[in-house]
């Protein structure tokens, strides 16, 4: 796997959370993530394997990450000024046109690739409804950059108590629905979607490469698994076999 | 390969049973997905896609790997299309460069039908059999367990693959017997090591990550002393396989007794060209050409020691 | 040893064959020198000096270690003064803890000729059987070579060795079955692993630089794997050996199976107070004592995650 | 072994030697050594071994050390601001009063202890002379901080052609002689030195941990092998199985 030292331009603290921002040319799509790592000598053997992580965004040549510090890979990544990361991975979420109205739905640091997502629907003009749930106050911090968002948070601090589907409601009316978080609550945003619009999932899988080449990060659909890595992140949710 | 002899000056080939390898890295079976071959190109002397069964394997659930210190546990479950299926799609493997197969089954009878079938196509230049999968003749066993299964194995399968010669890929334990039992049944190469059997534990959970195989730079140690040991007890060439995570390292390898070297889990965090780049760049230096290294720690005059490189990181006093 | 569970709140105490030990870390034989002894105050249950042997070894001529990816390789020969003086000094290895000491010999002879001398002294809690050093009776291979020649030692030394309890260390080659084959001889107690038999090399000069045993963080999935595969079999308390350098490794061996576990390489780059400490905000955070981890990822029901205890890197924004 | 955090306070480059000095407010005695490292989270994996490096120098609580930077843990050094230490190890050079002119040698980066050494002579009122070989210019450098050094260096460069014993000439006239410099190097100065001077030599061994419980640093005496760490790295001559 090829990686590029990049340097970090910016690391803005969202409370619970980082947003990290890098210079980055290529195209970014929506839903698709990137292996990143401090840079080593000349590889890192500390962690050893590099981290996913979906993007948050990508405007004007400047790509960036939203994360959470959970172990060492993100740790030093909150701190290092010089990182290196693959080419943006894997498969994007499809925008359909003509489905009607969108819903957005993030669970916790979930919500990443949403911002991106949101983007490219209104530069589409595909009108579309925001919700957030998160744990707490300081993981809703990220939530001001999404304006007209509806958050939950599960001590209630912020917005509906609950988790994001307490928040959003019925799903059944929307025609296309997109949602990033946790598996189970995918899981879940799977079954209140029912099978009337085109629902899209972006899982969350332990990764070794990330282009494919491990085998590693399989989800289960129907008849056997698929690597998240290429055939996803981002999945029809009819696909899986959740 | 004449080519890129001149560019740099380096002689990168090897002659591996006869076949010329460009340079002497192949790809570790089961670490280079198809979707990643354009990143390697001109880096591999031989192609080796991953292990190849009768009828295809759905794998473990995952999660399927978990990172150690310096190293990875892996627990993929031979996932694969089967062999049909593996052969429709060869063409993609189809670098231009000798191309390998691995094969596994669960009894010797398939791992001897593999065999048949691919003796039967041209393209491929040669077999490696993994026999670090469960004999369900034997309790689940691996084949490698025991030096009389390896050799029944190896037997079985040179009889019926035809002239393309045989690589046995066999695991640490029981390394040097399985070695000389596999040339005894007429292997004509040895892959040496595959994955260490380990085991990763979630603190937090108190569960079991993954149980599996261990891979990376942890088992470097362990995987070149096997090459050296087999290497020193056998005649037929090994290849090296364990944590190989630069230039230095194949170096390390050869200087071992391996006549080639794959590169595994290594590739999942490091592009593998600069590992060759690496590579040639040792050989520059020692002014050797990749042929002359194999087994030379045992030369009783093993010759001008390489400068030390210049470190690559640099000073930023204050 | 109440005083620790008062000051912290935290029952680190667990009980090995009866003996109870304030914590469940020992040092590795072979990786505590008396000079260092007054570093590591408070931090073991038992104390283990470096294995003795029935006269003065001289040890392998340098270099005997050599670093590697996230471990060594160490080659010292077991350089030891021999039993009598061992004895003689026995008193700076007593922190008032229990004592336990690691024997080796060429022979099944010496082995219990140890056993039969060290069960006269009264301060000595149990007896570690090396077992990964050569057997000079069967061509040097090594007395877990094969699970015969463990029975053979242990009940040897079994009988001889009078009350004392017994642990057996083993290596990973073979482990299972040698476990079995302890324990049926009548070990106390299992060790479970040495170092893993490996090589390293000097690209620049082409020489083998040290022929040894691989340890440090390394080896740890292997070690988790041996621990957790040898626990399932046997009734006999297992000792955990291999690559611990963390709190949370500690937590690893004993969920895994292990009722002690013992730090060596580690010590050498971590102040092993630093790990207890780890250890103890672990069991604080699980609420639960040292003594419930022992095997409980094979409980159906692990309980309530650990909290991910915050990140000690504080991040640098800019 | 326990390690301390510290700071570099200067980094200073001599030529192909860098001097690194920390605050430490303990004794450092000449001819004892730090094992050192990058500092780590909570240790370094990769190297995973600190590195032992004799005292330059300890002046008014700055305690220093001079190195060439040879492969990643010298490399790391040669970059961190932040680095670990032990306490000082090791035996120090003996001094005895009352024999007359000491004999300075030191080899390359074996130079190195030479500094604190002399201050101590000089302190207590031995008078010395030092001798430093090197292998070309750009080692020599350091040379500068030793006035009054004769200097040699293997390509004439700088100084006598040839080695420290180029230099020196015979040292049959020194009461005591003290040397540090590859192992080679020592067996000639202790072949040069004779049997009636004190003659201390510090030694240069791969070392596991630095403080006596690994066996791994041995060095060949009489009848065995002794830890370098513990009973060296400073040996008298005639012990010294050479
Ligand atoms: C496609 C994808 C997109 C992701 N996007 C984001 C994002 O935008 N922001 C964000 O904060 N996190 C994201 N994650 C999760 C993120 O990768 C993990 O939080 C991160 O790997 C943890 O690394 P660590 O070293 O801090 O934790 P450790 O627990 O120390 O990591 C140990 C190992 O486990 C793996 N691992 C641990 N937790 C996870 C997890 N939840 N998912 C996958 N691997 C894990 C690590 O990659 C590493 O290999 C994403 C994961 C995937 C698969
Ligand atoms: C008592 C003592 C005092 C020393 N004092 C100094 C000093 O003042 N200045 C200085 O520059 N160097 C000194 N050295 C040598 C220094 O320790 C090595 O240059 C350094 O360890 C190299 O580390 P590296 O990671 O850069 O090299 P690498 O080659 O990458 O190191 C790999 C491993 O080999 C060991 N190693 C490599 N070369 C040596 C060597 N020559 N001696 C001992 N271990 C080695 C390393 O410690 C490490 O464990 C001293 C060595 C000893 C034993
Ligand atoms: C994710 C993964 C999948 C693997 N799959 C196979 C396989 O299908 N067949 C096989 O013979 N070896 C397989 N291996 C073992 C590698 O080919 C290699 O022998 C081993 O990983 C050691 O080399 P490395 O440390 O360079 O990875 C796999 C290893 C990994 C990490
Ligand atoms: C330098 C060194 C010396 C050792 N000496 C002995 C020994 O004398 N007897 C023994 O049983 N094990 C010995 N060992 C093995 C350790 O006790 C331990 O089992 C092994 O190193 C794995 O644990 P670790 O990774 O925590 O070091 C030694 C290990 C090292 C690194
Ligand atoms: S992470 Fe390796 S195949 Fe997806
Ligand atoms: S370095 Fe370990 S005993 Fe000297």
């Amino acid at each position: 796997m090829k990686f590029y030292r990049v340097n970090v331009e910016e690391r803005e603290a969202l409370g619970s959370y980082t947003l990290l921002r890098y210079r980055w040319n290529g195209p970014v799509e929506p839903g698709q993530f990137v292996m990143a790592r401090t840079a080593g000598y000349p590889i890192t053997l500390d962690p050893f394997l590099a981290r996913p992580f979906s993007f948050y965004d990508h405007d004007g040549g400047v790509a960036s990450f939203l994360f959470e510090v959970r172990g060492r890979g993100t740790a030093l990544l909150d701190a290092a000024s010089s990182i290196e990361v693959t080419a943006p991975l894997g498969k994007r979420f499809r925008i359909e046109l003509g489905l009607g109205r969108a819903a957005l739905l993030g669970g916790g640091i979930g919500v990443a690739p949403l911002k991106i997502l949101g983007r490219h629907l209104d530069a589409m003009g595909v009108p579309h409804d925001v919700f957030l749930g998160f744990a707490d106050a300081a993981a809703s911090v990220v939530a001001k950059d999404f304006p007209g968002a509806e958050v939950a948070t599960m001590d209630g601090a912020v917005g509906t108590r609950g988790t994001v589907l307490n928040a959003s409601g019925a799903l059944t009316n929307y025609g296309a629905i997109y949602s990033c978080g946790p598996n189970s609550m995918l899981a879940a945003v799977k079954l209140a979607a029912g099978k009337n619009s085109l629902c899209q999932l972006s899982v969350e899988e332990r990764m070794g490469c990330g282009n494919g080449s491990c085998n590693g990060c399989v989800v289960p659909v129907h008849g056997g698994y698929v690597r998240s890595c290429i055939e996803g992140p981002v999945f029809d949710a009819e696909v899986l076999a959740w | 390969m004449v080519v890129r002899v001149q560019e740099t000056g380096v002689d990168l080939e090897v002659e591996l049973f006869g076949i010329p390898l460009r340079t002497p890295l192949i790809p570790a079976s089961g670490t280079l997905s198809k979707e990643a071959l354009d990143e390697v190109e001109g880096v591999y002397g031989a192609m080796l896609p991953k292990t190849t069964t009768p009828v295809a394997r759905v794998g473990n659930p995952p999660p399927r790997v978990a990172e150690t210190p310096a190293g990875m546990v892996n627990s993929i479950g031979l996932q694969n299309p089967g062999v049909e299926r593996f052969l429709q799609d060869l063409e993609v493997f189809d670098l231009g460069i000798p191309l390998f197969v691995s094969v596994a089954g669960d009894t010797v009878a398939e791992f001897a039908s593999l065999c048949e079938i691919l003796s039967g196509v041209e393209r491929i230049s040669a077999v490696e059999l993994n026999l670090s999968c469960p004999n369900v003749e034997c309790g689940g066993l691996a084949f490698c367990a025991g030096a009389s299964s390896v050799e029944e194995l190896v037997v079985a399968c040179r009889s019926i693959v035809g002239n393309k010669p045989i690589l046995a890929k066999l695991t640490n334990e029981g390394v040097v017997e399985n070695a000389r039992a596999a040339e005894a049944a007429g292997a004509d190469g040895l892959t040496v090591i595959n994955t260490l059997p380990a085991l990763t534990i979630d603190a937090r959970t108190r569960k079991v990550l993954v149980r599996g195989g261990l891979s990376g730079p942890a088992i470097k140690p362990v995987a070149l002393r096997a090459v050296y040991d087999v290497s020193g007890v056998v005649d037929v060439p090994v290849v090296g396989s364990g944590g190989v995570a630069s230039g230095t390292d194949v170096a390390e390898f050869m200087l071992a007794g391996a006549t080639a070297v794959q590169v595994g889990t290594t590739s999942f965090v490091r592009d593998p060209q600069e590992i060759l780049a690496e590579f040639t760049a040792y050989l520059k230096e020692s002014g050797l050409g990749a042929s002359q290294l194999t087994g030379a720690v045992r030369s009783p005059d093993p010759g001008v020691p390489v400068p030390r490189p210049k470190p690559v990181h640099k000073s930023s006093r204050h």
